[in-house]
């Protein structure tokens, strides 16, 4: 009873930006993600970038669990609205090789993660 | 009679019409609130010509869900993961300038992330940094907007309350002269 | 009622609160076992810490900086005795 | 309104200005009380105390009247005239400074006969001041030129294009802080208040009259204070600016960063002005419970100390024994192996008075992992008796704020002006306003008000306790309802250390259990050092005494500089690892030196003497290879192969909260009981005492240089010697 | 008794507003040719602007006559710099208040200027949409302002003005507001692969990645920002007021509150 009113406590009534339950969401982000991945093909091909199709599914799979512990339907969906948009630039041709490259931040060199290296390499 | 009417107010609300019976235009009012008048739905043509799916996706916009309060929005700000995570936000009220004596700029509540590292540019001698946070300065009229600002896009945050509340104590210019008390100075 | 605090413990730290009703054993107990087991053990840190809002406690470090804790909410002061017996030995 | 913010702007749109928070909640708090007056502010009411004057009441409501003369802290002077407000039915407009109100009074404080008269003050202000704000320390933070923006006239009637009217004043020297352009004064006497009200050095005065009056110290003398950084901040105009400060910047480009100060043991708040990674001065912050807004010279002009002796990288003994550079792991992994090599009992860590906590608690986690109990300090406070189990034994229990409360101040042995500068100024505070009167035990010094002076033997104490002395301070200390007693912690360190803490505890405690306020506390302890309370709090050993005579093989020194452990001290073949950021006597007895992180340089809590938490904030970059002092014994840990379980800040904290929660509760103070049973265990300790008490600061030169950052700081060492000169001069 | 009948009248005996009676003459014709009002003075302060009382209280009463008509949208009806209307709307209000003012004959706001965006984080709706409107035919501007959170959609505006299409997208784009319904909603200004919304206030001035061409790569890369000279913080408050006669002078006047009406009916 009391947990049932705690949770009735710590919500509130909105209005939904795409979808109005949690399956709906679902099915939208499984949508997206399989629309990206039937892209990839193509993507590779068009943008010539020197990675191979599984690389780039690995990428699509790890962008998309970045984040998969959001539960919030609306950010879930704002987060659709993005991915669809980035989706199209792609498809489209807008973008250019860079802006496909930038998902695997070639240039980027690794932050060390341990203490030890940390402390050794800067005073962060 | 007013209750009722606010009560229909407050559900046509969150469904508004497109036909829009409330503005009217005409200069009598005799049937009192528009909204509660009996009249046949007048079905506009774009209600009629818009595809199925795209009128189903309409309706579900009109209806309303239920989400926690709670909402972490950092996955849509386009902060990068780092400055989420690894940054502590500093809520504050500004301290005085102890050079002057005005405090009309010190009434507000402030947030700031932590100091980063800076080096040295080895070309120039200029004071280089990573840090795109460092000049970010957020001002609240009060600590609680600033938390549920930090909250919500998952900075973690803490309170910094300045002891500057002090006892009054009347000022008096007539000390300056009293006879047989300690307040009684010299000098001038 | 002796305690002999020493052997493989070297330190006791005990936490509690001014005022809070959780604490109210634990200072029952400092304010009449303290000085005994102090004069007992003359060189044993048992270091009481005064924190309001905080839970009462009692942390044992052993050696090797091993170390234990053990709540002391609600305790009388003969439980408290107890808990300190018990991580004595 | 251009420059304010958009919540702010947001909220101007109603009529009534917001009043700040803490005045408004003041007055629904002073509005319960009946014997309130009714007065009228800009037509909003406000119920005030009677004798309030009109400036306080406009306060209450938002709204500030300009002043230039006036200050909070100080008299009232009243001879500025910037505060002219319209009163209504009042022929003259009235100084809203030293007028006070009476019962539904009606102020007008922006109409046009106060806007004329403000601007017409404002002209006369500044007919003799020189407009020279381009080259002026002060642009930018100065009320005149922020008043005369907002209040003064828009055209000028100055016509004497020769320049011969403008008055010209000489400058004056008072010493290598304070820089003085008195053409720009405009009388406005508050450096004169300050100092003989607050400082206590009665030296500033004002000589002739009209336009040749001057503000000066009639002869050339240098302003002979502790706390003369003050009038700095005070003067409202350009005319007394700081020195070492002196063109280096200008105060809207500075970030400004809230910290603490760790120069002496009450942790002042202040602010750190920084630019480009560099210090570049260091303001009071405002703290009614520590330092009101006042900050003492040494923690606030040594920042130029933070600069110079820097250790900016690893160091490692060659084999001639001189310090070279290293890298960090090379250092890191010889000192883990020295530590992983010696024997538990023959590890030693000793910890200085710029330490922070968390480096302490590190430490000390660390050498407990490794079997060592050997962790001290090197103030020393007697372990006999309760020792430093209950946080009441050695802290300033009375609270400094409270101070001001007392009627009867009895010092043991300690020199408070120069021991803690802000606690002086308190009980001087207290002297002159309340009439409290003081007592001490010790050398007579100058604590610039008047004390009963009992005599500098430690049996005077026991006398005192014992209730078997004859001098008048006894009766008065037993008819007084507030009395304070104050040690000196350095007393404790010499042979009759624990009878004397014993004998005050006694006195203290005989003097409390007759008190009617039962929350009054009479016993406290004042520490030389920001780091000594933590140090304690966390467990430290005080003193290093009986872990040096057991011939120790490692030495760890974390920061320890006051040259209690020296070479000679040690075993010809003891390995000494210090961890600091100063090239000091620590640095220059060590086999390997680990830079560590100033106060102004990391997060880290400090923990001042009266017992409250406060944490520094990073305002710079470590310089060179330096790193946060924690950091450095946590990664020595884990190549010691005894990790310690903390990787953050964050995880860090929790840690100390495991060893005394009191440690992160930060800005508050906790209250701290069980007199009477460290008093029961301290009953066997009374010994006969016969020493004298002798304190290490006497003057205004021992002041200025005690630590490894005030040692370093080339305006500290001008200050002594600029003392000393004074010192041969007939004045 | 009807509920706006009751409210006219009972608004027009506390407030001691006009009674706004509905059978008269539309107002922005009939404010034209109104004498029943007297003349506020005129006004003798040197401002840059002069300003026209007839045009204020025309715009007063158009605003009540907004206020009047959409009781169930309109929140508040305000008057800033002298002679600017505002229209304070909830944000499901957006289609039909535009609707109203663009199609009803006596308002003719036929041209949408601009959209403007504005983001105050210390409220709870953090944004305001700003619609700047213009009647060509009757020579007024008119300003409808709404508010929504980073998560709660505003209708799109697309359907009434085709102007406002790129407008939305610019909003979306800077400040991340998110248009239900809109055609084509996608960025205007920024780079493809941008993230974070610049306009926010919680936005660094310098953005949180650079882009410079990589040699190696043979192409722009994208890259965490590294400052070579780290931008100064300005700290221009100052500690006293520098505009105190401003202060009496709110920068909006009330014309009409329909929230705060209500309750008195009760």
């Amino acid at each position: 009873m009391s947990a049932r009113q705690a949770i009735q406590v710590g919500t509130k009534t909105v209005k939904p930006v795409l979808s109005s339950s949690q399956g709906e969401a679902r099915s939208r982000v499984l949508s997206l993600y399989k629309a990206w991945y039937r892209q990839i093909p193509y993507l590779v091909k068009d943008f010539d970038i020197p990675k191979s199709d599984e690389q780039c599914r690995a990428k699509l799979k790890e962008i998309f669990l970045k984040n998969k512990d959001v539960t919030d339907i609306r950010v879930i969906d704002i987060l659709v609205i993005k991915g669809q948009m980035e989706l199209k630039e792609s498809v489209k041709m807008w973008k250019q090789k860079g802006h496909i490259m930038a998902y695997f931040k070639p240039t980027e060199e690794p932050k060390p993660k341990d203490f030890l290296s940390k402390f050794f390499s800067s005073n962060e | 009679m007013f209750k009722v009417i606010s009560h229909t107010a407050n559900l046509t609300r969150s469904q508004l019409s497109r036909s829009l019976p409330a503005f009217s235009t005409s200069a009598t009012r005799l049937a009192g609130d528009p909204t509660s008048r009996k009249e046949a739905p007048i079905i506009d043509n774009e209600s009629v010509l818009t595809l199925p799916e795209k009128a189903k996706e309409r309706k579900a916009l009109d209806t309303a869900i239920v989400v926690p309060v709670k909402v972490d929005l950092s996955p849509i700000t386009g902060v990068p993961e780092e400055h989420v995570k690894t940054r502590r936000v500093r809520i504050y009220q500004p301290a005085k300038n102890a050079m002057q004596s005005g405090t009309n700029n010190i009434h507000h509540w402030e947030m700031e992330f932590d100091t980063r590292q800076r080096w040295e540019n080895p070309l120039m001698g200029w004071t280089s940094t990573g840090d795109p946070l460092s000049n970010m300065k957020v001002q609240f009229s009060s600590p609680d907007e600033a938390i549920e600002h930090c909250e919500k896009n998952g900075w973690i945050w803490y309170l910094d309350i300045p002891k500057t509340e002090k006892q009054f104590k009347p000022k008096n210019y007539g000390v300056n002269f009293s006879w047989n008390r300690r307040t009684r100075v010299s000098t001038k | 009622m002796s305690l002999r605090l020493g052997g493989a413990l070297r330190e006791l730290r005990i936490h509690l609160c001014q005022t809070s009703k959780q604490s109210e054993g634990v200072r029952e107990f400092i304010k009449n076992n303290y000085v005994n087991i102090k004069k007992e053990n003359p060189n044993f840190p048992i270091l009481i810490r005064e924190c309001s809002g905080v839970q009462p406690r009692v942390w044992a470090r052993y050696e090797h900086g091993v170390e234990c804790c053990q709540d002391l909410n609600d305790l009388t002061p003969d439980q408290v005795m107890d808990v300190l017996k018990r991580l004595a030995q | 309104m251009l420059r304010q913010p958009l919540s702010r702007a947001l909220a101007l749109t109603s009529p009534t200005r917001a009043a700040p928070l803490a005045a408004r909640r003041f007055a629904e708090q002073v509005q319960a009380r009946p014997d309130n007056v009714e007065v009228f502010i800009d037509d909003q009411p406000v119920y005030v105390p009677p004798g309030t004057t009109v400036l306080q009441a406009a306060a209450q409501v938002g709204v500030e009247i300009p002043r230039f003369c006036y200050h909070e802290r100080l008299a009232v002077a009243g001879n500025c005239r910037m505060c002219l407000v319209e009163v209504e039915k009042s022929p003259k407009p009235v100084a809203a400074c030293a007028m006070p109100v009476m019962k539904g009074m009606r102020v007008k404080t922006n109409s046009d006969l106060t806007r004329k008269a403000r601007e017409g003050v404002m002209e006369f202000l500044l007919v003799n001041h020189p407009l020279d704000c381009p080259i002026c320390d002060q642009g930018g933070e100065c009320d005149l030129q922020d008043q005369s923006m907002a209040f003064g006239s828009d055209k000028s009637r100055f016509t004497d294009i020769h320049f011969s009217g403008k008055r010209a004043v000489e400058d004056k020297d008072v010493g290598p802080l304070i820089k003085t352009i008195m053409t720009r004064c405009i009388h406005c006497t508050r450096c004169i208040r300050f100092a003989s009200e607050v400082a206590g050095v009665d030296d500033f005065g004002t000589t002739g009259r009209g336009t040749d009056m001057q503000v000066g110290t009639y002869v050339e003398k240098m302003f002979l204070s502790e706390l003369s950084g003050n009038i700095i901040d005070l003067c409202p105009v350009g005319a007394l600016t700081s020195k070492p400060y002196s063109f280096a910047a200008r105060p809207w480009e500075t970030r400004r960063i809230d910290s603490v100060d760790v120069l002496d043991p009450l942790g002042s708040n202040i602010v750190v002005a920084t630019r480009t990674n560099e210090v570049l001065r260091i303001l009071p912050r405002t703290n009614e419970e520590i330092n009101e807004e006042w900050l003492a010279d040494k923690s606030r002009f040594a920042c130029d100390g933070l600069k110079r002796q820097r250790l900016v990288t690893p160091m490692m003994a060659d084999s001639r024994g001189n310090l070279t550079p290293c890298e960090w792991e090379d250092a890191i992994v010889a000192a883990a192996r020295a530590l992983r090599d010696c024997p538990p009992d023959k590890l030693v860590a000793v910890s200085g008075d710029l330490a922070d906590a968390e480096s302490l608690v590190a430490l000390k986690d660390l050498l407990n992992k490794l079997g060592s109990e050997n962790t001290c300090t090197e103030q020393y406070f007697p372990l006999e008796g309760s020792g430093i189990d209950f946080r009441s034994s050695y802290l300033l229990n009375t609270k400094i704020a409270n101070v001001e409360e007392a009627d009867f101040v009895l010092l043991i042995g300690t020199n408070v002006r120069f021991e803690a500068p802000l606690l002086n100024a308190r009980i001087r505070k207290a002297f002159i306003h309340k009439e409290t009167d003081v007592a001490l035990v010790g050398p007579k010094v100058d604590l610039t008000y008047d004390y009963m002076h009992v005599g500098d033997s430690a049996s005077i104490v026991k006398d005192l306790a014992t209730g078997t002395s004859a001098h008048e301070v006894l009766k008065r200390l037993e008819s007084a309802k507030r009395p304070v007693v104050i040690l000196g912690a350095d007393q404790l360190k010499t042979q009759e250390g624990s009878a004397l803490l014993a004998y005050t505890q006694e006195l203290a405690l005989r003097l409390q259990d007759k008190l009617q306020d039962k929350n009054w506390k009479v016993l406290n302890v004042l520490q030389r050092t920001a780091s000594q309370v933590a140090a304690l709090d966390i467990g430290y050993k005080p003193g290093v005494g009986k872990v040096l005579e057991a011939g120790p093989k490692v030495v760890y020194l974390l920061g320890a500089d006051a040259g209690v452990v020296t070479r000679e001290s040690l075993p010809k073949d003891a390995v000494v690892i210090y961890q600091g950021h100063h090239g000091d006597v620590g640095a220059q007895a060590a086999d390997i030196v680990l830079p560590g992180a100033a106060y102004t340089e990391k997060r880290a809590t400090y923990v001042n003497a009266e017992g409250r938490a406060q944490q520094t904030l990073v305002a710079v970059t470590p310089p060179g290879k330096a790193r946060e002092d924690w950091k450095i014994i946590r990664a020595l840990s884990e190549v010691v192969g005894e990790r310690l379980p903390y990787d953050n800040l964050d995880e860090v904290r929790t840690r100390m909260s495991e060893i005394s929660p009191a440690l992160v509760s930060y800005g508050d103070v906790q209250d701290n009981n069980y007199f009477a049973q460290a008093r029961a265990l301290a009953q066997s300790l009374q010994k006969p005492v016969s020493g004298k008490l002798d304190v290490q600061l006497k003057t205004l030169e021992d002041y200025f240089m005690t630590d490894s950052i005030s040692r370093a700081s080339p305006t500290m060492a001008k200050c002594v010697q600029a003392v000393l000169k004074q010192k041969q001069s007939p004045y | 008794m009807s509920f706006l009948f009751n409210r006219t009248v009972s608004s027009g005996r506390s407030l001691g507003r006009i009674v706004f009676n509905n059978a008269k003459a539309p107002l922005v014709q009939r404010v034209a040719t109104k004498t029943d009002q007297a003349t506020p003075a005129v006004e003798t302060r040197p401002t840059v602007a002069k300003l026209d009382p007839l045009q204020k209280s025309q715009l007063i009463d158009f605003g009540k006559y907004v206020a009047e008509c959409l009781p169930k949208y309109v929140q508040k009806v305000q008057i800033t710099a002298g002679n600017e209307l505002e229209v304070l709307i909830p944000s499901e209000a957006v289609i039909p208040v535009l609707q109203f003012l663009k199609d009803h004959h006596n308002a003719q706001f036929a041209n949408l200027v601009d959209i403007a965006g504005m983001d105050v984080p210390s409220r709870p709706n953090r944004f305001e949409i700003i619609y700047n409107l213009l009647s060509l035919r009757y020579n007024a501007r008119i300003r409808v302002k709404t508010y929504t959170d980073e998560l709660t959609p505003v209708d799109s505006a697309c359907e009434v003005f085709k102007a406002a299409n790129w407008y939305e997208r610019e909003i979306w784009d800077m400040f991340g507001v998110f248009f239900a319904n809109h055609p084509d909603l996608r960025r205007i200004l920024t780079d493809y692969g941008f993230e974070g919304h610049p306009f926010r206030k919680d936005f660094p001035l310098s953005g949180y990645v650079e882009v410079r061409y990589d040699d190696e790569q043979k192409r722009v890369v994208v890259e965490p920002l590294e400052l070579a000279q780290e931008f100064r913080r300005f700290e221009l408050s100052a500690p006293w007021e520098q505009f105190p006669n401003f202060r009496s002078n709110p920068a909006a006047e009330e014309v009409v509150n329909p929230g705060e009406d209500k309750p008195k009916q009760e």
